[in-house]
């Protein structure tokens, strides 16, 4: 059955309902607007009031009474509207989320999902990629699908993990892609990248929508006589080092893509790893290609210069494959 | 407070002319010109352009996304206002941020807003903090929505502009909606007005279709915090009249409560009390209709003819300089 | 309500219990064995025994700072409060959390809490929304300070709760100060309980140093809370005995207030309470307190011979795999 | 005049206030009581409390109300009591801090002040160092002093900045160094990395308490023949990009080291920077020595063991030294 990214996700929630009473919803607009992409549309008719709880505005509530209903034995799977809103919980998500089995023993398996990331026009503060400060808030997982398969897959996961899950939606993919997923359970578990396209030139590293351009410009730099594998991280949380190592050993040079904007952000902690497990490997230097360090502006002509695409990853990668 | 004729007038003449921008930025929208998201004021004009009044010149003001009236008030123009909606150059944002977000000018006293709701209750605490400290007879005005006070920063800021006596005015526009959410699944209580009581500060309720009434309770409001006694929670009950955005049809809102309160619109109101009071006469309501429609058209082509920035431009004014 | 004369004398030892423990830790901080801080609940008995008391087996609370007694009354042994401020790996956080901090145990209904405030608020109301999806008959309460009435995750908790009518209780410990800060520096108002009003839920003013008032008052909102009517924020008046922590000496609280606090103390109250009622003789008295002491001392033999973690425990189990 | 870096932080204080009378100060317990670690004690008293401003506790207000004033001509110094209940005002940080002028031009000179680190015995929530989350946040200055001299110059500097700065002073630090500083005004300005200690070997990149333990480890390896150099960053963003390239192609090996855990921290964009601008370079992989991805831990030997230190450096450069 061909499905989109968002329908995938939708598959994902209605089917760990089903599946498993502890699961429910609770977010702003989710139960009978649907989500504000409509990622949860049917849902409230499905499984009623208590399994999905419109809720006011109030990110600090609804993230720290998943934890303390998760404490209870359920599983929720809290929506904040829009990844930049996740500010506003920052203080339930690494410090009560993060914090409590490792503190007290109490396990917190809650996900919350939040739609990220930004080629839609929609501004500063409906755009960002904040996974980066999640990498770096000792307790989370993080996840970052960039296909309908993987976003069903890995959200299962999600639901299914007994830690708290930061499950990054990629709005740009929302539905812009589609692909034959099965119909019968699956799951994709954490962990382990996906090598999305073999190469012996150079790696391209990346996740979320940035997998989709890799891949475009690994199309152009084949035409060019360049053959770059294309890795899909999946999850950053818990990251997949030996596939990304082996990849930067086999290739020896790495171009790390994301998002987000460039200073500390994920590629560093790629670009970090690398120098230090793969350097006898590397025949040049790591290099990323990232949105600059500014806020995600809102004009088209801004947003495209400032989002990575394609052509800019193709551009380093020529310039690393010359080097 | 009687108002001079003249401030009737004008007040009308802002109350129209946010709704021929308005009514124009709905139009570019479905034209395909406006990317992303596009909010309407349309039935917030009295509160917007009625608290606006209230101010004097050297007072600060924080809109929200309903309150376009306000802006236009304060002198931000029609041309800037749909340069922002289009993105251009010539927007006060310069294109990085879009709709009303971050529409500010400190020249006007007017502050941007970001879109997590409500950071301008703590920011306009702040703008109040500083004439407080500086112990200057200015105030500081934000407007919020019935959504927004459930957040955390509602409650934060109230509370400390209350203990500090800050010269603060807090308007929440209460609209029955945010977004898809009905008031009754927000709060447990009829009136947010009955929250000033839990920060012992006044609070009121006024009908936020009546442009005077508006102007009447704030303007009260700002004397009261002018003269040192601190800040008031008003809650102006009106309706949204339009879908949260532009994309939303807003079928979860029953049509027998938008018919309701399309008989109360606030235009048509005062319009009627105005000519009631034989102020308005069909000549004048021509003039200004006209005036207000060329400074729309104006303002439209204005916006289409300004350039996009140029994409290097992101790179720009990350950190001020000076 | 009447209690049984077997609860009261259980009530009243456990006031002492928690009397005894905390002055043990004060005596282990002053010898230089408690690193970092070191809170303390004296004046704080009633309403964290009284509260705790109010419970159901199959209830969860959700402990602060100065509730100590809740912890006792709820089973946590003095053993394990003792080892949890040593340090050592026989606490319930294996020595990764301090004092009360993390001091949890699902297997006795109590949530633990983190050091930013009131995060245990959402955290109660979380566990309460469990019991309200799974429509199970229990309540959740949690206790919060003063202090941290003023946070937004306060506000947003006490909004959330009364809209889904979420079978839980709220209890602010209103000891006078936050840290060094009194009442009238963080709230313009008398009473915080009437914010309730703002929520649309009862709110109720209790002598937090009355031991069976407040069992009462709790008693009475936990069954409120049962009866799926709702949550009942609970204002305890009460005063912080020592200092913010053990290293502050409170220099900032009148000499004048604590003395008259003293005279109110909810252990001698309690205590004359039942003399007077002919349910406590000296014998009897004397039995108690040495079997409190007795508890204290194994207590203190108990954490003070337990292991240090090994440094490499570090390591282990920031992530669960069941 | 010898002063511990605590009174170096109170004396920028009170001079700037002098200096300027827009400078003010507001925060929990900063007034009456001088502030949890007593830095701000006496300022109420000679400022007044217009200028010293006791608030209830509400780091969303305590952060956005500075915002708002500076926006209006003020200077405002904020202190977030610990460095870790940053996470509570995090939206109002990163969201309106950080993007203001960028959005609209409204220039936020403000001070967010906060004690950070541990060693001291003071658990998982006064221990945190949340740098790195704020490096990812467009528009943010951070600066993270190691030394009384530049304690005090960084914050005069800072409060002089015409942008958001945020301040975090190592309480491990406060009463525990001590040194001679300049009775007359000095600033140490911004994106100036120190040279603390010249060497040959390898370079060891530090900031905050870790400048001391590197130092340490420096003096144990020069006993061993290893002759490090030592680098104090002084700030985060603005980053002296030169200093420490210059620093890595000269010694061609490179440990850096920082308190917070390593998942993308701050020495993974450290470790980014040199592989990619510094990669012709390097004779060895780029090394870090950080505390593991846990909170921190209460307990003595929890903390001993989590902590970075001038034994785990020196190990770690021994290693790099002889590669
Ligand atoms: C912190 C935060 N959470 C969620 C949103 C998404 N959002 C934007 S507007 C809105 C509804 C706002 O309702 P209200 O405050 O009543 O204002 P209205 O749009 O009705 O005027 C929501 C949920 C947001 N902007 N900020
Ligand atoms: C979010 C947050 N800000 C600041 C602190 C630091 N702090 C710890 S306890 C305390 C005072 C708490 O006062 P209150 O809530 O009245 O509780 P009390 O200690 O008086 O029982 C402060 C400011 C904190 N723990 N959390
Ligand atoms: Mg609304
Ligand atoms: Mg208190």
């Amino acid at each position: 059955m061909e499905v989109t990214y968002l329908e995938a996700i939708h598959q994902a929630l209605e089917e760990e309902m089903h599946r498993d009473e502890r699961v429910f919803l609770l977010g702003e607009d989710i139960g009978v607007y649907g989500g504000a992409f409509k990622v949860t549309q049917g849902l409230l008719e499905t499984f009623g009031p208590r399994r999905v709880i419109d809720t006011p505005m109030c990110e600090i509530a609804i993230v720290g009474s998943a934890i303390g209903s998760a404490m209870m034995g359920m599983r929720p799977v809290a929506e904040i509207q829009f990844a930049d809103f996740m500010a506003c919980a920052f203080d339930q998500i690494v410090n009560v989320a993060g914090t409590s089995f490792y503190r007290w023993r109490a396990a917190v398996p809650i996900v919350i999902r939040a739609p990220s990331g930004g080629g839609v026009r929609a501004g500063p503060f409906h755009s960002q990629n904040p996974e980066a400060w999640f990498c770096h808030a000792p307790g989370l997982r993080v996840v970052v699908p960039a296909t309908a398969y993987d976003a069903k897959g890995l959200l299962k996961s999600a639901i299914r993990d007994p830690n708290p899950v930061i499950f990054l939606e990629n709005k740009y993919l929302y539905r812009r892609i589609k692909e034959d997923i099965p119909t019968d359970d699956y799951v994709v578990p954490f962990g382990q990248a996906a090598v999305r396209r073999k190469g012996s030139d150079l790696s391209l590293l990346a996740y979320g929508a940035m997998v989709h351009e890799a891949l475009a410009a690994a199309e152009v730099l084949e035409q060019e006589g360049i053959d770059a594998e294309v890795l899909d991280l999946r999850t950053l949380v818990p990251l997949d080092e030996e596939t990304v190592l082996a990849s930067a050993r086999k290739t020896g040079k790495v171009v790390i893509t994301h998002e987000a904007s460039r200073t500390a952000g994920f590629g560093a902690e790629l670009a970090a790893l690398i120098a230090e497990r793969a350097f006898d490997y590397l025949d040049g230097p790591v290099l990323r290609v990232t949105a600059p360090d500014t806020p995600v502006p809102y004009s088209p002509p801004l947003e495209d210069f400032f989002r990575p695409d394609a052509a800019k990853i193709a551009e380093a990668a020529r310039r690393l494959a010359a080097y | 407070m009687t108002l001079p004729n003249e401030d009737l007038l004008q007040i009308y003449e802002y109350m129209l002319l946010t709704r021929a921008v308005d009514d124009r930025i709905d139009l570019l929208f479905k034209q395909g010109k406006i990317e992303g998201v596009s909010f309407s004021s349309l039935g917030h004009e009295a509160i917007a352009v009625g608290a606006a009044w209230a101010l004097g010149p050297d007072d600060v003001v924080a809109p929200l996304h309903r309150d376009l009236g306000a802006y236009l008030v304060r002198g931000i123009t029609p041309r800037q206002v749909l340069a922002q909606f289009l993105g251009r150059r010539t927007a006060l944002s310069r294109g990085r941020d879009g709709n009303t977000h971050g529409m500010g000018d400190l020249n006007l006293g007017i502050l941007g807003y970001v879109s997590p709701l409500p950071d301008q209750l703590p920011l306009t605490l702040g703008a109040a903090m500083a004439f407080w400290v500086r112990q200057e007879p200015r105030v500081a005005l934000a407007f919020f929505g019935d959504g927004s006070s459930s957040e955390g920063a509602a409650h934060e800021t109230l509370n400390l502009a209350s203990v500090l006596k800050a010269p603060a005015v807090f308007i929440c526009e209460n609209n029955q909606f945010a977004y898809s959410t009905p008031t009754k699944k927000q709060f447990a209580i009829e009136n947010l007005a009955d929250r000033a009581a839990g920060y012992g500060i006044p609070g009121v309720v006024v009908d936020g279709n009546d442009v005077l009434a508006v102007y009447d309770v704030v303007h009260k409001a700002v004397e009261r915090a002018r003269r040192g006694e601190g800040p008031t929670l008003i809650e102006a009950k009106t309706m949204r009249m339009r879908g949260h955005a532009a994309h939303d049809d807003a079928f979860y809102v029953p049509q027998e409560l938008l018919a309701a309160w399309r008989e109360k619109d606030p235009i048509r109101r005062f319009e009627a009390a105005l000519r009631q009071q034989g102020l308005l006469s069909d000549e004048l309501a021509e003039e200004i209709a006209s005036r207000v429609a060329a400074a729309v058209d104006d303002a439209t082509t204005f916006a289409e003819k300004s350039p996009f920035p140029e994409g290097r431009e992101a790179l720009e004014g990350v950190f001020c300089d000076v």
